[in-house]
């Protein structure tokens, strides 16, 4: 078993304006140092493969079909961690 | 009753509230806006009315929180002013701890613009005194984010206002809109004084809208006003 | 440089553009020129045809020509609507497709100098049962829901049609209403030389470059590589520029207000030039940008959301300006306007393009070649008497197309403005006017299976259902607007259901004293394998004088009389 | 300048309907093994600060602050990156 972060960000290029209007609610609270924010989803996958390399093709394929809108947005996979 | 009624950049009720106060009660009404600070007993009412406050970005209500005029309504507020949060303003009030609990999208991940029936669970509130406890009143909602969620011993049973439920009364799964716990539409603080809801009572207040259920809320607190004032004038 | 044809552009067409200039254009002036022709800015293919509807009428204060169409409701107000099409961006990006075409219908009537006060959306799609259109169903709904809820402008009816005809072609119409004091109205012609040229709202990117001319093509599998023509909708954006725009209109120093549509700001200060017969003269340097190293072509052309040019007094820019901070948004002086008739951009003190305003708003029009199509014989259909009526009638009730619509428009905040007094489940809606005591009824009608069998009758009945919807709420039908959705029109067949969908607007128009104040034209609704049926929606406005007297479409009392009118 | 990264997803015992949407969704396409899906927030931030020690404190900062609601979210630094 596996437990599978996949990010999903709006692709280069592709306006964000949520994450346009946390940058401006942060640098009103006083965070003057950051200079762009990006607003995307976390999605954690607990899932039953036999090893990695299937873990991967799985992964790949759920965020072609569904998870993300190839459209306008990329995804990642970020971390993987084998659990019991 | 002097009333405020708040405009954040995306409150969209505003005017619908600003209405109602002014119009349909004939109450001296301000706007106030989101930057502006103001006296603490500068107000004896202040509502923070739906829409979507900061377009709703990260959370309902998480910006918005931080504007400037929120210093001024907490600090009315400890006084003992009158706070209504309607809708986006139940969720700001609850982003910024005015309120215990938090709004989360609706479990049906759908916007959701219908009316519904709401029951008075505690009519001991200025907002409800000349309501009866059990009383059914029929309201619209209007949002996506209407989920009420509550850790477990942080709300007494008595903060809880109203309760969504059937037109009989019944508090059941099927007349939960939105998957809130205990069906809840609407709490109050410990003090009794800020008070915040999903429904939308300043949409009907109206004959010509078809349904004035909603005056209830606001004539009780008008009458609640109206005898504490005479009580203290005395 | 990339070939003519590159650009959309035929020979023909090039040719009249050099005479017109007398010289080449250069890079930036052609890429101007080519959007400006293509057919969802020109008109090209239509503009003549829909000469022939009638436009005027004692109410109307303001027919086609600019943002939306305006008609006098008495007490010093005006009724302010028009409907869009957003049918390509949707099928490629159903969300933010749809919702960027209710934010740009919302700036056709804001700047009018109106609020919006409602919005109706008219939907056709393909089988339900088929996953990629359930898809397209669910993403327009929510991205309407979306946007019209976020800007607090209430969605109160519409209409939903599913054919097989409109599974890769889903149609996506968007009407918007509003109300504006007579004496806040703005109009292009106020337009004076030396006044300033105020760009609002969001920051230009290079999102959406070519959306235009995406819009006037036949969708292919290339269509979903065109990823930078789609766009992402800032309804929180919007809302801000409705109540700073809603606020400037009360300036009599701000002269006019353009929204910035397909072709960006190339359309805009072109359409302001020509309307008014002025030029204007922009600085491209000064435009602010979201993306470094934009080139100028890019910032003329973007057709970034959210945006509106605002021509204000010269010397009063500063009151106008204050409006806008005050809503937290941008406004920006790009330049002014001139007496000399060009578009003239400058980048970096450098003129990057100078073009007649006139040549870029008047695209050569193009000779539709219609013929004329078999009628189809529908005066002898034999139906025979079914012997499961009982069973027919419950299929027929649970059809998608018969159904129940809540589904769709309980995700729409139809109530927020506190002036629905009918909610959409009734044959029109109904908004009180506050401080009146008038209403005002709207609808959105179609039957494209009828415009399929006969597109002159269809239209017709189109805008007699649109009629009879408004006049059981009580309402007198005042106007009409419209969004005309048809197939590729070099197509003779086309060409044809499109004159003959004219001609029925037009005489119903006229029969019923509801002249066409605005409308829209989509076409290039097919691919290679189908072609969406004619589907002319006609979108209508009523007024009711009293308020008090506004009938509802419920039976009333046990033992009231039923009685069946008509023929 | 870095670039980090902060995922924010509902606290346990905070129902997530559309974790449990996406679950159903993925099952729906033939991704048998999928076990538990939780759906949260990715937020990217660009920042400008002196060295990572600030960093830290600052993005916890804005999480505590901003980013997340105690009440029902919890937040996680996942990468950091140094960028030019
Ligand atoms: N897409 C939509 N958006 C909003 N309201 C809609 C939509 N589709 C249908 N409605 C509303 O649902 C009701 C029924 O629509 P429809 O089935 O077209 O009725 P009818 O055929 O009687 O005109 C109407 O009030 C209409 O305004």
């Amino acid at each position: 078993m596996y437990r599978v972060k996949v990010q999903i960000l709006p692709k280069d290029g592709v306006f964000d304006p949520q994450g346009h209007t946390v940058k401006g609610a942060l640098e009103k609270l006083g965070f003057n140092g950051v200079k762009e924010v990006r607003l995307g989803k976390l999605i954690e996958i607990l899932i039953d493969v036999e090893d990695e390399s299937q873990l991967m093709v799985q992964t790949k394929a759920m965020c072609e079909k569904l998870l993300a809108n190839p459209i306008i947005e990329s995804y990642q996979l970020l971390d993987v961690e084998e659990v019991p | 009753m002097k009333c405020a009624v708040v405009v954040f950049p995306g409150s969209n009720c505003d005017r619908d509230a600003f209405h109602v106060l002014k119009n349909v009660f004939g109450l001296d009404c301000h706007y106030i806006f989101h930057e502006d600070r103001f006296p603490p007993d500068e107000f004896d009412l202040i509502v923070l009315p739906g829409g979507f406050s900061f377009g709703d970005y990260l959370r309902a209500g998480a910006i918005a929180r931080f504007s400037p005029v929120m210093e001024s309504v907490r600090e009315a507020a400890s006084r003992g002013r009158f706070v209504l949060g309607i809708c986006n303003g139940f969720q700001i009030l609850t982003e910024s701890r005015l309120l215990p609990g938090a709004l989360l999208r609706n479990d049906g991940l759908k916007f959701v613009c219908r009316d519904v029936h709401i029951k008075v669970v505690n009519n001991r509130t200025p907002f409800t005194c000349l309501l009866e406890d059990g009383q059914v009143l029929r309201i619209p909602i209007a949002h996506g984010e209407g989920r009420y969620f509550i850790p477990d011993d942080q709300l007494r049973e008595d903060q809880i206002v109203f309760q969504y439920c059937d037109e009989h009364g019944n508090v059941t799964e099927d007349s939960n809109p939105n998957g809130s716990c205990f069906n809840i539409a609407g709490v109050i603080n410990e003090k009794g004084n800020v008070l915040g809801l999903m429904p939308h009572p300043e949409r009907c207040c109206e004959e010509i809208l078809g349904n004035t259920d909603g005056r209830k809320i606001f004539e009780s607190l008008l009458s609640y006003f109206t005898r504490r004032h005479d009580h203290e004038a005395n | 440089m990339r070939r003519i044809e590159d650009y959309g552009l035929s020979h023909k067409e090039y040719q009249h553009i050099l005479e017109k200039l007398a010289r080449e254009p250069n890079d930036v002036e052609i890429a101007m020129i080519a959007v400006m022709w293509s057919e969802h800015c020109s008109y090209k293919h239509s503009r003549s045809s829909l000469r022939r509807l009638p436009t005027k009428g004692p109410r109307v204060i303001q027919g086609p020509g600019e943002n939306a169409g305006v008609v006098d409701i008495g007490d010093g107000l005006a009724v302010v609507f028009k409907m869009e099409s957003h049918n390509h961006p949707s099928a490629v990006e159903p969300f933010h497709g749809a919702a960027t075409g209710v934010g740009g219908i919302v700036r056709d009537v804001l700047a009018m100098g109106a609020r919006p006060i409602a919005l109706l959306d008219s939907l056709r799609f393909g089988d339900l049962s088929e996953p990629r259109v359930k898809y397209l169903f669910g993403g327009v709904v929510s991205g309407i829901s979306f946007y019209g809820n976020c800007i607090g402008v209430p969605t109160v009816a519409g209409e939903i049609y599913f054919h097989p005809c409109y599974a890769q072609n889903p149609l996506v119409n968007v009407m918007c209403v509003g109300l504006a004091e007579q004496r806040h109205l703005k109009f292009s012609k106020a337009v004076k030389s030396g006044a300033s040229l105020l760009l609002v709202g969001s920051l230009t990117g290079r999102d959406g470059i070519g959306g235009a001319s995406f819009a006037s093509e036949t969708l292919s599998e290339e269509s979903e590589n065109k990823r930078p023509c789609v766009q992402i909708a800032d309804p929180f954006m919007e809302k801000l520029l409705i109540e700073a725009c809603v606020e400037a209109a009360k300036l009599d120093t701000v002269l006019t207000i353009q929204d910035l549509g397909a072709a960006g700001l190339t359309s805009a200060c072109s359409e302001i030039a020509a309307k008014a017969h002025k030029g204007v003269r922009i600085d491209l340097s000064c435009v602010p940008v979201r993306e470094k190293g934009m080139s100028p072509g890019e910032i003329l052309l973007s057709e970034s959301q959210e945006r509106m040019l605002l021509v204000v007094e010269k010397g009063k820019e500063e009151r106008v300006k204050s409006i806008f901070k005050k809503w937290g948004l941008r406004a920006t002086r790009i330049g002014e306007v001139t007496d000399d008739g060009f578009f003239t951009a400058l980048y970096d003190g450098k003129i990057v393009a100078q073009i007649p305003a006139a040549l870029l708003t008047e695209a050569p029009l193009v000779q539709l070649d219609p013929v004329a199509l078999k009628p189809v014989n529908s005066s002898h259909v034999e139906i025979p008497m079914p012997n499961n009526l009982e069973e027919i009638f419950l299929e027929i009730l649970a059809s998608p197309n018969i159904c129940s619509k809540r589904y769709v428009f309980e995700q729409y905040d139809h109530m927020v403005g506190t002036d629905t007094v009918l909610r959409p489940g009734h044959d029109a809606a109904v908004l009180r006017i506050k401080g009146t005591s008038k209403a005002l009824a709207v609808t959105a009608d179609c039957n494209p299976f009828y415009c399929s069998v006969d597109p002159y009758v269809g239209a017709q009945i189109a805008v007699c259902e649109a009629a009879r919807n408004l006049i059981v709420t009580g309402a007198e039908p005042l106007a009409l607007t419209d969004c005309l959705n048809f197939g590729d029109p070099d197509k003779p067949e086309v060409a044809y259901q499109f004159e003959m969908t004219i001609d029925g607007l037009r005489d119903a128009a006229t029969a019923l004293n509801t002249p066409v104040v605005s409308g829209n034209v989509s076409f290039y609704n097919e691919t290679e394998t189908s072609r969406v049926h004619p589907t002319p929606i006609v979108g209508m406005v009523g007024l009711i004088e009293d308020a008090s007297r506004i009938c509802s479409a419920s039976f009333k009392n046990p033992g009231d009389v039923i009685v069946l009118l008509g023929p």
